[in-house]
């Protein structure tokens, strides 16, 4: 009984990530047209929280360049949609983004700590209001049309987008690089005299989590008809990326998707449900988690539920 | 160690149980999923459809996507927003609309939904409204670049949609690419900026200092200052765009002070108008004309800077002085009121929207969008504006009372086009108030 | 043979030499102390070696290449490994990843994951903390993290060691476990410097001892010269 | 040249306003290492208030600064009392605390600005209050950015006095040098902390109340004024005061010289000069 319980215990975990991808990966099957397109917007937060997670919460660099990079890929869509088939868009959004990333990850990732949290928050508004100049003063657009595309195919993208970036994150965790972002983490100095390459390391890893911003802002265009630079270019998304990762939990590999996915609903809940208090409700959700449970929700899920299930299952 | 990989182990169980979750309630509010697919593709139709069984309904169900909170919120809370209110609550108070299909009045319910001011979840919950909530009618988005970003999609489920807040020349080229998207409000080309400049033109205008928001409608009005001031002899000795987000433009008064120009035109929101009233007034820059707007035609301009509106120039539709019928559409929306949430260039626009679709509704006799699309795209109507029609989608330019309005005496008048105007423009504007 | 040979090295913080015309040698197999009152510049000494400051002026050989600007990485590769005056373990990792990451970043020679663990436990075991490889870094001792620090350096398979202050705030027990282990890094092969306070220990331990003061080496020789030598008596009981 | 004059002396006006909203989130910052993201939301309870006065009594905006300052001093006081110095409690590192306190200042700026929208509607407000030219060296002003600037330098000024030579005010700085070893000099951290945010809250509603003189006030005004206070906290080094006050002069007299000859890059221009310091020397003008 002992071990079969411990050999359940082990194949738990992927069987539920695979029902659970079994379960995503049908949805446009079962679930209704809005549904898949509400369950896009969600995994779209997912992959900007996740992405962000990747980088910033190994180091402890609180970036907030992440709007920087879903505007890239958004006008990146915005400008070859059409000319180019969806899917090399979105790699070339990929690309554009690893390749902002990569330059601003090369000169300013000396910056410690705050410093770093405000020119990457600096550089989501020196493009917006680069691009828009450019938009204005040289092609004399401010917005742009974004090709449509259909709702279920995106859907479909995103999901994709985000199974290979949770695979991507999950697998860095457990390499070389994984162990260098964590040593770095801990202490730069200490990592650098441990053999560890530290600026390559962390421009690469930031680079690479630009790559899944990038992709999501092309795809999500398609379903925004028309950007601006304003549009495009929302520090929001980038706040929004790490209330929603902090409102999860950092410590803990599930949290930042927890986070998204709940920050997300209630989002979604709260706009139609209640139109004229959602920002009140929203704001005192997030205070009275981060009072309350200052690991975020996740905190939730070990300790007082599972310990009370645990109580009520123990006499039986 | 053993202990952490247990919780985590649960842990992942309730990340799995939470998608679960989600999902199920995802699919809650709607129908069994059979059903959907074939709801989308009958989209168009799909007033029609309940043929099959006897019609029974006893409400219209509207629904819309607005700006409650966010940099918007300020646009639409003041122009759509009191008019689809109004509209709704005298509807009701006759007991609905008649529609012949059902034999009775229906009612309008409305379903708002905020779209905190971005474009992606304006898009997002416009379907939701069509896919899940199946409203009966779509009633538009706030701000030309909503529309832009909302038309498309009423479009693609056949849904008809009468604009309020926004609009742009470059829509022109796209509605007879999409036969359901119908434009009330005017914009720069065709009304107003030809007849601004004819007016002060005639006045002895002969320089004028241009700014600009840059954005679509700053772009796009500067653009036909452009073409419309030097075709009335009217010389653009500057022209300046304004980044959105910045609140002090002293810097460029003083750049257009510098070239004392008759007529000074900004072409922004009240963000940028407001701040610029007072500080051409603190500079003591006091141009012939000067020509702002959407912001001066609000009530709130004038309960801000008082008699400082005296002559200031700004976008107008109408003036209770025009028609009963408008005296009485103004007496409805303002009396009891606070002077701020005044309108004088949208609301008639919006009203009469609106009251397009109502008598299309009627005329049609059923909910049916196609049947009510062709009604409103050929036919005329009675609004507040008089006899009403469209145009190739856009409202007739016969329709409009009223282009070009100029604070005198505390009432924002009509003064262009002259056959419309209700007083005389008078150029050039008088002094600021001192003290 | 000479591992390590520096000539001349300088560093200044804005007008002031922090360090200043040190020349030192220090020969394969040797255990070498650096000794100096405080603000000698013997940690700055440390910091310029291995490649964390960059010298004003001078240069830094070492197994007859030049070191002199290269990055810290690069000097671990190199074979010089370091620890620090007030430690810097990576305190949310296990004591036993310090030592892996040692292991898998340090050596040159692309070790495997399984030849890392086994280096890393190995390496546990010879400073004497196989008992506590599980637990967080920062729930050890002072005089544990001390140790962890050297063991993640001796990780990266270093010909020279720089040890910066092992046994400040550790007692006299401890202090001598700390001797031991010196003595233990030297036999396995690895040549040490060394910056140290407890002037008992480093008297023992050491072939030769380099004084530093105020950025200048004064004296160099035996412990036995040293501990005669008038000039360091003097900066000593001058203090 | 007198043009250029304007500019410039156009620039210290509007510069000086930059410099009271830094002011406060430096000394929130720098001190309590809250990155208040809600700073812009107290600088619009300010402005909305003082609107309020203004158009219901008819009470002088500068009179109002009676109400607001204090007000928002307390909120401020109470807020930190309440939830950031629990959050300080909860964080194992100043990194943890650091992000949960912006997650919580970010729930803060949704709640204000929320209960704003409820209170006073959406609508954009103004008021023209002494917005009448005055000659300076030849250059007309509006008598309102004079007043405006002369407000700032006094409360800038009179909160350095105050940081410099008070008790209070010492026990702040030692704060702001180590919280660790203020409080084994006896100082009280915990309230010194919630003193820091109060008088940061407090200068954000006193900015607020001077820019309701000349700019419209609305219940989302806030984020751009907060974004431009971390411009300027940054321009000025995180956590100086004078700094802070120096980098909104600086700020200003940019913003004011590109506006002059292409206003569609003066946003381009701030954050070009951010990112640039930033990578040349992070520390800010006045920075160690």
């Amino acid at each position: 009984m002992q071990t079969g319980k411990a050999s359940w215990l082990r194949l738990r975990t992927p069987v539920l990530w695979l029902a659970l991808l079994a379960a995503m990966g049908t949805l446009s099957l079962y679930a209704s047209p809005y549904t898949v397109i509400m369950v896009t917007n969600i995994l779209m937060y997912v992959i900007l929280t996740v992405s962000w997670v990747l980088f910033s919460a190994p180091t402890g660099y609180i970036s907030l360049a992440t709007a920087a990079f879903f505007g890239v890929g958004i006008y990146t869509s915005a400008t070859l949609g059409g000319q180019l088939p969806l899917p090399l868009i979105i790699l070339t959004a990929g690309v554009a983004s690893f390749v902002l990333a990569a330059l601003v990850g090369a000169l300013t990732l000396r910056l410690k700590g705050v410093y770093f949290a405000f020119f990457t928050f600096g550089l989501v508004e020196l493009i917006k209001h680069l691009l828009l100049w450019y938009e204005v003063s040289v092609t004399g657009v401010r917005g742009r049309f974004v090709v449509s595309a259909d709702n279920v195919t995106i859907y479909y993208i995103i999901l994709g987008i985000l199974v290979i970036l949770l695979l991507t994150s999950y697998l860095i965790r457990r390499s070389r690089v994984g162990l260098a972002l964590q040593a770095i983490g801990e202490g730069e100095d200490a990592a650098a005299h441990t053999g560890i390459n530290v600026s390559a390391v962390k421009t690469f890893v930031f680079a690479l989590s630009a790559v899944f911003a990038g992709a999501a802002g092309a795809a999500m265009a398609t379903r925004w008809g028309y950007v601006d630079p304003y549009i495009a270019f929302d520090y929001l998304f980038s706040f929004t990326a790490v209330a929603m990762a902090v409102f999860g939990g950092l410590g803990r590999f599930e949290g930042p998707i927890l986070g998204a996915v709940v920050f997300a609903f209630l989002r979604e809940l709260l706009i139609t449900r209640f139109p004229y208090v959602y920002m009140l409700v929203m704001g005192s959700v997030l205070v009275v988690t981060i009072l309350y449970l200052p690991q975020g929700l996740v905190q939730l899920a070990q300790k007082s539920t599972w310990r009370r299930l645990r109580g009520h299952r123990e006499p039986a | 160690m053993k202990a952490k990989r247990l919780t985590r182990r649960e842990f992942l169980g309730v990340t799995a149980a939470t998608g679960a979750g989600l999902a199920l309630a995802g699919c809650k509010p709607s129908v069994p999923a059979t059903e959907a697919p074939a709801a989308t593709q009958a989209a168009p139709t799909k007033a029609a459809a309940p043929t099959a069984a006897p019609p029974t309904k006893d409400k219209i169900v509207v629904g819309m996507s607005r700006p409650l909170t966010g940099a918007l919120v300020a646009i639409g809370d003041s122009a759509f927003g009191p008019i689809s209110k109004a509209f709704v609550e005298e509807v009701n108070a006759a007991g609905g609309i008649e529609v012949a299909e059902y034999g009775k009045k229906l009612p309008i319910e409305t379903i708002i939904y905020d779209d905190t001011s971005d474009v992606g979840t304006m898009t997002r919950l416009t379907e939701k409204l069509i896919l899940e909530d199946k409203v009966d009618f779509l009633w538009p988005a706030c701000g030309t670049s909503f529309i832009y970003a909302q038309a498309p999609l009423a479009e693609k489920y056949g849904y008809l949609l009468i604009t309020a807040e926004g609009g742009a020349s470059t829509i022109r080229e796209m509605l007879p690419s999409m036969p359901h998207v119908f434009v009330t409000l005017s914009f720069s080309d065709w009304y107003q900026l030809p007849v601004f400049a004819e007016l002060v033109a005639k006045a002895g205008a002969k320089t004028a200092f241009v700014t600009y928001i840059a954005d679509l409608h700053g772009i796009e009005y500067s653009g036909s200052a452009g073409i419309e001031f030097p075709k009335n002899g009217i010389d653009i000795v500057g022209l300046r765009s304004l980044p959105p987000d910045m609140t002090d433009f002293s810097e460029v008064i003083r750049a257009a002070q510098a070239t004392n120009p008759d007529v000074f035109c900004l072409f922004g929101y009240p963000g940028q108008i407001m701040p610029t009233v007072g500080t051409c007034m603190g500079l003591g820059f006091n141009p012939k004309a000067w020509l702002g707007g959407p912001g001066v035609n609000f009530g709130f301009f004038h309960t801000a800077f008082g008699p400082a509106v005296e002559g200031i120039m700004g976008f107008d539709g109408y003036s209770p002085k025009q028609s009963p019928a408008l005296k009485e559409l103004a007496d409805k929306l303002y009396t009891g009121k606070p002077e701020d949430i005044q309108d004088w260039w949208g609301h008639p626009f919006y009203w009469a929207g609106l009251q397009i679709w109502k008598q299309a509704i009627e005329k049609a006799g059923s909910l049916d969008q196609e049947a009510i699309r062709n009604i409103v795209a050929t036919e005329h109507f009675e609004t507040v504006l008089g006899d009403t029609w469209f145009d190739k989608g856009l409202l007739a330019k016969e329709c409009h009372m009223a282009e070009i309005g100029q604070w005198q005496n505390g009432v924002f008048e009509v003064v262009g086009p002259v056959e419309h105007a209700t007083a005389e423009v008078v150029y050039p504007k008088p002094d600021w108030p001192t003290g | 043979m000479s591992l390590l040979e520096v000539e001349g090295i300088t560093k200044n913080f804005g007008g002031l030499a922090a360090v200043s015309h040190v020349d030192l040698r220090v020969d394969e197999g040797e255990v070498v102390g650096l000794i100096g009152p405080n603000g000698a510049g013997k940690t700055t000494l440390f910091n310029l070696l291995s490649g964390a400051l960059k010298p004003s002026s001078g240069a830094i050989r070492f197994r007859d290449e030049n070191i002199t600007g290269l990055k810290p990485h690069q000097i671990c590769h190199k074979g010089l490994a370091r620890t620090f005056q007030s430690v810097k373990v990576f305190g949310g990792m296990t004591a036993s990843q310090n030592v892996l990451a040692g292991a898998i970043f340090g050596d040159r020679g692309q070790m495997s994951p399984k030849q890392a663990g086994k280096e890393a436990a190995r390496l546990l075991e010879f400073v004497g903390l196989s008992a506590v490889a599980a637990a967080p870094a920062r729930d050890l001792t002072l005089a544990n993290q001390k140790r962890l620090e050297v063991a993640r350096a001796l990780a990266t398979k270093p010909n020279l060691l720089l040890i910066d202050e092992l046994m400040a705030g550790l007692n006299p027990t401890e202090v001598a476990q700390a001797m031991d282990l010196v003595a233990a890094i030297r036999k396995q092969g690895t040549t040490v410097l060394i910056i140290e306070h407890v002037m008992k220990a480093i008297m023992s331990i050491c072939d030769r001892i380099l004084v530093l003061h105020h950025g200048e080496k004064i004296a160099e020789g035996t412990p036995q010269e040293i501990a005669t030598s008038r000039t360091v008596v003097e900066v000593y009981l001058g203090e | 040249m007198e043009t250029f004059l304007g500019v410039v002396i156009g620039g210290l006006l509007i510069g000086g306003l930059y410099a009271l909203i830094a002011m406060g989130l430096s000394l929130q910052y720098g001190v309590a290492r809250v990155l208040n993201v809600s700073h812009g939301e107290f600088i619009m309870l300010g402005a909305l208030t003082t609107w309020s006065l203004y158009t219901a009594f008819h009470i002088n905006p500068l009179l109002s600064l009676a109400v607001c300052g204090p007000a928002a001093f307390a909120l401020g006081y109470v807020l930190h009392r309440t939830v950031y110095r629990r959050i300080l409690a909860t964080s194992p590192s100043p990194g943890v605390f650091e992000s949960n306190s912006l997650l919580a200042s970010f729930g803060l700026l949704f709640v204000i600005q929320n209960v704003a929208l409820i209170a006073w509607g959406a609508n954009t407000r103004g008021y023209s209050y002494l917005a009448v030219p005055v000659s300076l060296f030849g250059v007309l002003f509006g008598a309102n950015q004079l007043l405006t600037l002369g407000c700032a330098l006094v409360v800038g000024v009179a909160f350095y006095v105050f940081l410099a030579r008070t008790r209070v005010g010492k026990a702040i700085r030692a704060a702001a040098q180590d919280s660790t070893s203020a409080a084994l000099m006896g100082v009280n951290i915990n309230s010194v902390l919630a003193l820091c945010f109060g008088f940061g809250a407090a200068l954000a509603a006193i900015a607020g109340m001077l820019i309701s003189m000349c700019y419209p006030v609305t219940p989302v005004m806030g984020i751009p004024y907060t974004i431009i206070a971390m411009i300027v906290v940054v321009l000025g080094g995180l956590g100086s005061i004078p700094g802070s006050f120096l980098g909104g002069l600086v700020l200003g007299l940019i913003g004011s010289l590109v506006t002059y000859i292409e206003p569609s890059l003066t946003l381009v221009a701030y954050y070009l000069i951010f990112a640039l310091l930033l990578l040349v020397k992070p520390t800010g003008i006045m920075g160690r």
